[in-house]
């Protein structure tokens, strides 16, 4: 394993080829510093995006993962070579961890030409098709029969890559959800659909609370209806969400069946940057999931276990706040995208404007 | 008489026709416990209780479809798109269900039912986020479609969008729900299907809608300052029913015509309104109506680009002098 | 009770407020004998409106209920002036049940001004609100948020009235039936949502047998998602579904919470009357079920127990065929609707039309 | 050259693709063991296998999205819409997903991907089940939308839609699938973007697409027959892209013309027609478009009101009568 600096050197997280060479210890204690690390990283990283909102240099709608990092950082240290991810508008978190540059991941949350997606998609379209990252969708549930149908491709084309697929709470009650979940049940029969569903379920979606959007909250239950396996993780709990990621990873590689996975989370941050009134939730209640922070719960466990000391975390979070630094002035001083970019990408091939420009 | 907000307004309307009027209730995400994210319904959940204003889950087709249905039992539901983005999700229920039961039941039900929410760009919301919808729902016979812009309208088409038996489709200028404007106090009402005109003038008549009105004013001025051009600005204020008249008249008046939108320009309501002028009016027609549209690309992301997208100033007023003949094209 | 023939003969079937007096004696022999006439006539109106169709004076599509009698005959058993029934497009049997005019209803299949909705809905829209029955909708899954709306209104306005509401096999994979489902649960906590969903699995929707549009094949667990209680009945046997009816019935009405009962059944017809190529179903399967067509159940119950004999079989039979023959004439005489009629029922209030009429 | 149906040649573009192209799949309602519902599929499911002909559950905004992630993959489906109607459920992946993720990607991904189906009026399919949806769909920048007339035209531009990186709405005559035309055997294409001039004249132009461009034949007929009137006739055949200068071009040789369209008037495609003529031809026009449209009413089951709904042969010609100033308006 090449020296800490030397991976983080540029500002990226370690990438996941790395990360696999380890799979067998994927729990091993200095695995888990690492990990910290990366979580480290997509707390500061957010924390800045935070700051950017406010000073209005972030537009739109800015959706961050504060509290919700062990999901996706556990689920993606199962990501094999070739695997697909592919999640809602809270995604800053998924290019991060598959080695996308935060310096790119940023400047398209400042909407700029050196962004992951030009500058043109923002902070809910973050895109990194090479690294496997299919996006950053902006319409709940809309992305889950998509994630779906990549999962059935990954097995037409008789792959054993599979589609990681995250959707949140609130998503499971539309009809695309649904829909999708069925087709995936359905195929999986037939060993046509390596979908992992994992449905970070961080109790609410937007103002309202699981309790008050369906009258039967066990929500990794509803798989029940379509005939997929599941089960729930305590997504607070990196080392949980490890054991449960590499298990299921490789049955659903393996079988080509869906498999769906509840993660019990909390979204500690507000819904949305510019949602400041909280009238959906008590202070208490962010208390109590602060003290299962899973920064701080790993933090705890690290510690303890004297893989780390107070001096080498204070050193990491140095470092993260450094790095994301930097990663904020390139995305600042990175130029806006040129004005001919307007009228690219609306088609592929030869016809990529059919408007006028006048 | 009083300034309040076209949010303020838009409230107004709603409490108001709900204190007088026991069958009006309000369903949508977040309106109740939330206050709505954009604080429209704002305290009403307290006024008015949970079974009038009823947070719904996510599931936009299948609160609507029920709002079809307690319309029809006699109820007068308000429905909540968060943003009308998401009534793609609905579309079923509001362009096939709500418009159409009446006439195949043979007039047996009314489907007396509102949708709303903001329309139209925002800033930076990109390209699932930015849509203007006047036309696509404006095609559908059943429907009524709206789209009001001062603060004034918003309040008194909202009163008329509740008592009507039909289904509107009732679209907010999401850019504006901090604007002022004087709203009067308590009942009126602004009925459907008569345009207005939002500024005299007799050189060339600029037609739109929602917050496109707000920009041929700034050009109206503009003309004025800059070349003594007498604009004459007409808000439509209503897509379905639509009030040709009034356009006609005003082109007849000033023989010349640009018609102004923030949607695509393809089967746009700018499209309408040239084809309806050049039939209705078309021996008064000094040069041809010129349309000026957002651009054919979906909402981009930078400010930069996002500016581009959306009809600017200089846009209406290059159109105005091209049909006045003051700049060659 | 009056004499049978006064009852049918206007050629209407009994209406419910009749069959109410007797809800205590549901299941007598006396009651069943006049469900069986129900269902007869039911039976004998499909068999015209094949016909009709097949002689091109029927258009558009239509889809017979035939082999599914006892799930509506048993259902609108329990039905009380002021419930509501609403449906998908095989809808011909409700009006029938219900009490409209079997004539006026042919009539709409016609396509005439004597129609249930003045001939400009057709088959797969007949309404008659006068008797609870609100449609008769086209679009699978449609209905289903509409119903549970009505369901909500029924609450609202403080009645102990319920909304029937039925759907077929291939809806439950839709997701506005999700949607739908799951805002009934959320209310009928409350009290808030007197829908009884009644799930006709007839084993098809269309050419799809219900093992190849889902993983999950049991349809009414599917409610177990979303907190509504469920039940099977079996659809064929009147009887069995006289008594979930009356039961369920009650328990929604005075909860005001949702219930959910999967009829199994079979449509023993073609899907729609244009379809007559059936590959996907064998002849020894339709064969297998026919031999448990409802009717021919009932009629062999009955006579076993005395109750009907051959002749009264017969002769109810015959009768069936002279209302239905004078249905049929009714329909055909009747005159098209007038050509003003086309722009009528656009818009309720003053402005009915906003085109040109050129 | 062999004579083909319309359903035939749509079967034939896409069995020889699929022979030729593995990453082509067929997906929808009862496509398969059923044979669809129009039988445009009947025998692939034999040929092709279950993972390549893949019968889906009734979950059409579920199974579209499907297809737009099997197309990010780089597999090119083509999904059945039983009928267009249904399509309304699948708005939200059609409008907002399929078409819009290259641009906020990006340029990352392409989206080949077809949804198709029969659209139009049929025989008394009445309200829910009878709608034109071209200036519905063609109004979104990123989604092409076409309209083939010809079991010619339907085969090339099948054929054209498969190879299209671009989500493509490929709109049938959903009345015509049992009408013969010459069909080429083996690869052809027909691009999109080009209009087809369907017969050519001097007098007037009529403009039309789908199975209006018949009806627009057959006027053409008896405007010959009857006033010596030489009627060109242009199918339209593709809405996006649009080909505006095969009409211009026309009418600056006619001075008038006339669109047709079965669908609703406000904001449909023989508004765009008028608005474009009428921009780019100002000067060539001796009359105002005149547009043909269906009745402004949801779809009529009786036979005799859905007569009068669709747009006739009478309204045709009496239309170009007046642009021709032979008749009094
Ligand atoms: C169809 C649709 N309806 C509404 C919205 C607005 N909206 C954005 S995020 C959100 C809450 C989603 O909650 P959840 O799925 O739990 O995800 P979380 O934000 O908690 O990660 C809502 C309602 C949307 N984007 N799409
Ligand atoms: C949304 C939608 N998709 C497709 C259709 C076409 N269609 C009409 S009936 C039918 C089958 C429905 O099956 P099921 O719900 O089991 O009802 P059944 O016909 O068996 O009574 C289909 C696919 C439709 N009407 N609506
Ligand atoms: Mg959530
Ligand atoms: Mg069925």
């Amino acid at each position: 394993m090449p020296a800490e600096n030397d991976r983080m050197g540029n500002g990226s997280v370690e990438t996941h080829e790395e990360s696999q060479e380890e799979a067998s210890v994927a729990t091993s204690d200095d695995h888990l510093a690492d990990l910290y690390k990366k979580m480290a990283l997509i707390r500061t990283f957010e924390e800045a995006t935070q700051r950017g909102f406010r000073q209005g240099k972030i537009g739109g709608y800015l959706h961050v993962y504060i509290g919700q990092e062990a999901v996706a950082t556990g689920f993606i240290d199962a990501y094999k070579e070739g695997d697909k991810v592919i999640t809602a508008y809270r995604d800053h978190a998924f290019p991060l961890l598959l080695g996308s540059d935060p310096k790119e991941t940023m400047a398209e949350l400042y909407g700029k030409r050196t962004g992951l997606a030009k500058g043109k998609g923002g902070s809910m379209h973050l895109f990194d098709i090479e690294r496997g990252f299919y996006g950053g969708w902006g319409i709940v549930g809309g992305h889950v029969p998509i994630g779906v149908g990549m999962g059935y491709a990954l097995r037409y084309n008789e792959t054993d890559q599979i589609c990681q697929l995250y959707l949140g709470d609130g998503a499971v009650n539309i009809g695309p959800f649904h829909e999708a979940a069925n087709l995936a049940g359905l195929w999986g029969r037939d060993g046509m659909n390596a979908t992992l569903f994992i449905v970070e379920n961080n109790q609410y979606g937007m103002g309202t609370s699981v309790a008050r959007s369906t009258a039967m909250t066990d929500l990794s239950a509803k798989f029940n209806a379509y005939g997929i396996e599941n089960e729930k993780v305590d997504g607070m709990d990196l080392e949980a969400v490890l054991e449960c990621a590499h298990r299921v990873t490789e049955q659903v590689r393996e079988t080509g069946k869906p498999y769906a996975v509840e993660a019990i989370t909390y979204r500690t941050a507000p819904h949305g940057a510019a949602d400041f009134f909280e009238k959906y939730r008590t202070k208490d209640e962010v208390k109590k999931w602060r003290e299962r922070d899973p920064i701080g719960l790993l933090e705890h466990k690290l510690l303890e276990r004297g893989t780390l000391d107070e001096d080498r975390i204070e050193e990491i979070k140095d470092e993260m706040k450094e790095t994301i630094d930097e990663v904020t002035t390139f995305a600042e001083e990175s130029e806006e995208p040129p004005i001919e970019e307007l009228y690219t990408d609306v088609y592929a091939g030869e016809d990529e404007y059919m408007g006028e420009e006048e | 008489m009083p300034e309040k907000t076209y949010r303020e307004a838009l409230r107004e309307a709603m409490s108001e026709e709900m204190e007088r009027d026991d069958s009006v209730v309000l369903m949508g995400e977040d309106i109740g416990v939330y206050g709505g994210t954009q604080l429209v319904t704002d305290g009403l959940l307290d006024r008015f209780g949970p079974n009038r204003v009823i947070d719904t889950p996510i599931s936009e087709d299948g609160f609507t479809g029920t709002a079809v249905g307690m319309a029809m039992m006699g109820m007068r539901p308000i429905v909540e798109m968060m943003t009308m983005n998401f009534s793609f999700l609905a579309v079923d229920q509001i362009v096939n269900h709500a418009p159409k039961v009446r006439y195949f039941s043979g007039g047996q039900v009314e489907v007396p039912l509102v949708i709303r929410g903001p329309n139209g760009g925002g800033v930076q919301l990109s390209a699932q986020h930015t849509h203007s919808l006047e036309s696509f729902y404006g095609q559908f016979p059943g429907l009524k479609v709206v789209a009001p812009v001062t603060p004034h309208d918003v309040k008194g088409m909202m009163l008329t969008a509740i008592r009507d038996p039909n289904p509107v489709v009732f679209l907010e200028a999401g850019a504006l729900y901090g604007t002022k404007g004087e709203v009067p106090e308590g009942d009126y009402t602004v009925l459907f299907g008569k345009a207005r005109i939002a500024r005299e003038g007799d050189d060339v008549t600029l037609i739109s809608y929602g917050r496109q009105v707000n920009l041929c004013l700034q050009v109206a001025d503009k003309l004025n300052d800059e070349d003594d051009i007498k604009a004459e600005v007409i808000d439509l204020r209503s897509l379905r029913p639509f009030d040709e008249e009034t356009i006609i008249e005003s082109v007849k008046k000033t023989h010349r015509a640009v018609a102004v939108q923030e949607q695509w320009r393809y089967f746009g309501v700018a499209s309408e309104v040239t084809a309806i002028i050049q039939d209705k009016a078309f021996d008064y027609l000094d040069a041809p109506v010129k349309r000026v549209s957002g651009a054919e690309v979906p909402g981009p992301y930078a400010r930069n680009l996002e500016l581009a997208a959306f009809p600017s100033e200089e846009q209406v007023a290059e159109a105005a002098r091209q049909v006045l003949y003051l700049e060659v094209v």
